[in-house]
């Protein structure tokens, strides 16, 4: 009677904990990038001024389209 | 999110457990690069102790700018992420 | 490599699964290396929604030089890594 | 007869691996960020001189301190 | 440290276990940033094969130097900790 | 009957993920470091020239110089 988990269900599991860890990674490193390109090293105000606001929503949209477009590449249908 | 599909309940349960651990270990690596970000462009005098008076007020900026950033960058990322998944007709 | 010498068949198994988890993980973590590298050095211009005609193919180049430049990298490491275990004599 | 932690006994194991985990964490940015800012990037010589190692000294006191004070913002005890 | 705290024998026994794992896998990063540190510092030609005779003490030097540094900014972080303690009154 | 491996070789498999993840770690760095030290960030084209090329195969056999090195200066027998 073996309680531990099926092979397919453990290979399921780890490969959902990879895609978050990756999904995770990925979100940390857009963090930071689009923070240093839009924000800058001042920190004279403690708001987000508006240039700073609309920066950062395209930054993000632009990451993700990036993101895309290297897997496209990578996989020669460019 | 779709991750969880066809799980049991014992899985879905560990799977749970670990999801919890991941996001206690990442908010803590966050906080710890939020300090290593904020130290970086607040703080270059080493001529005297503690935190000066110019650096100190720095830092309470540069922390409350970086929040209101992850946030409002959080955001954008779950609305695009979801205008794909609409896209992509699921 | 030698790494799994004197291991049971049970604990074989179990090496060839978790090193096979490593190289998933090392080629996800690769693959945001990637791209933000290709992000840091095409786009610097937020004046305008999407990917502009200039950063677009940057992106395309980047990707390719960078997995050129991997693909030499790895097989030089490898030569280094032959020559210095012939050089131990094993 | 399950010889597996009790849950509690676990996520104390796992909390306590966290924290040295995030302490660890914290150390070694500490210690590459005062490098560069204190030491630099030149060596010439190969030991420390005096002002580096005062510099290397409030660094780490400084980092300390903001490191706590980050925490009192993000609280909103500021 | 108080960290283990209210664990059984069992469980403290798998936690120095852990602690040591990690003690290991924490110094052989250190070990790879210290390589990638003095190598970005000195070294940046590659005008010709091996480390040159400016290259190499170049390196010497750097490690030394790292090193002295790790061992002073250890000794002041337990300094401080020690002191936070103290204060906090535990 | 347990099915555990026997501690000996749980350490052994331990110590060989841990050799792994180091060679692993050490060589991401290399790759990142010969890439911005040889290629540069201007990617004008999508193939490497000649002399990005030799730069890159020198980068690699000064970076495991440089690793061996510093393994040799931390043992004291520089």
């Amino acid at each position: 009677m073996n309680r531990a988990p099926a092979p397919g269900n453990m290979s399921k599991m780890q490969a959902a904990q990879q895609e978050m860890e990756a999904v995770s990674d990925m979100y940390n490193k857009m963090v930071e990038t689009c923070f240093k390109k839009c924000v800058g090293a001042k920190h004279s105000e403690s708001d987000l001024n508006s240039a700073e606001e609309t920066c950062l929503d395209r930054c993000v949209e632009k990451y993700v389209e990036a993101h895309n477009k290297v897997g496209q590449v990578m996989a020669g249908t460019r | 999110m779709a991750f969880a599909g066809g799980m049991s309940m014992d899985d879905q349960r560990a799977f749970n457990a670990l999801l919890e651990q991941m996001q206690i270990s990442d908010s803590l690596k966050m906080y710890n690069r939020l300090v290593e970000r904020c130290f970086n462009d607040c703080v270059n005098d080493f001529s005297s102790n503690g935190l000066s008076r110019k650096e100190n007020p720095c830092i309470t900026r540069c922390v409350e700018k970086y929040l209101k950033s992850t946030q409002r960058t959080g955001a954008k990322f779950s609305e695009v992420q979801a205008a794909q998944q609409a896209a992509a007709g699921r």
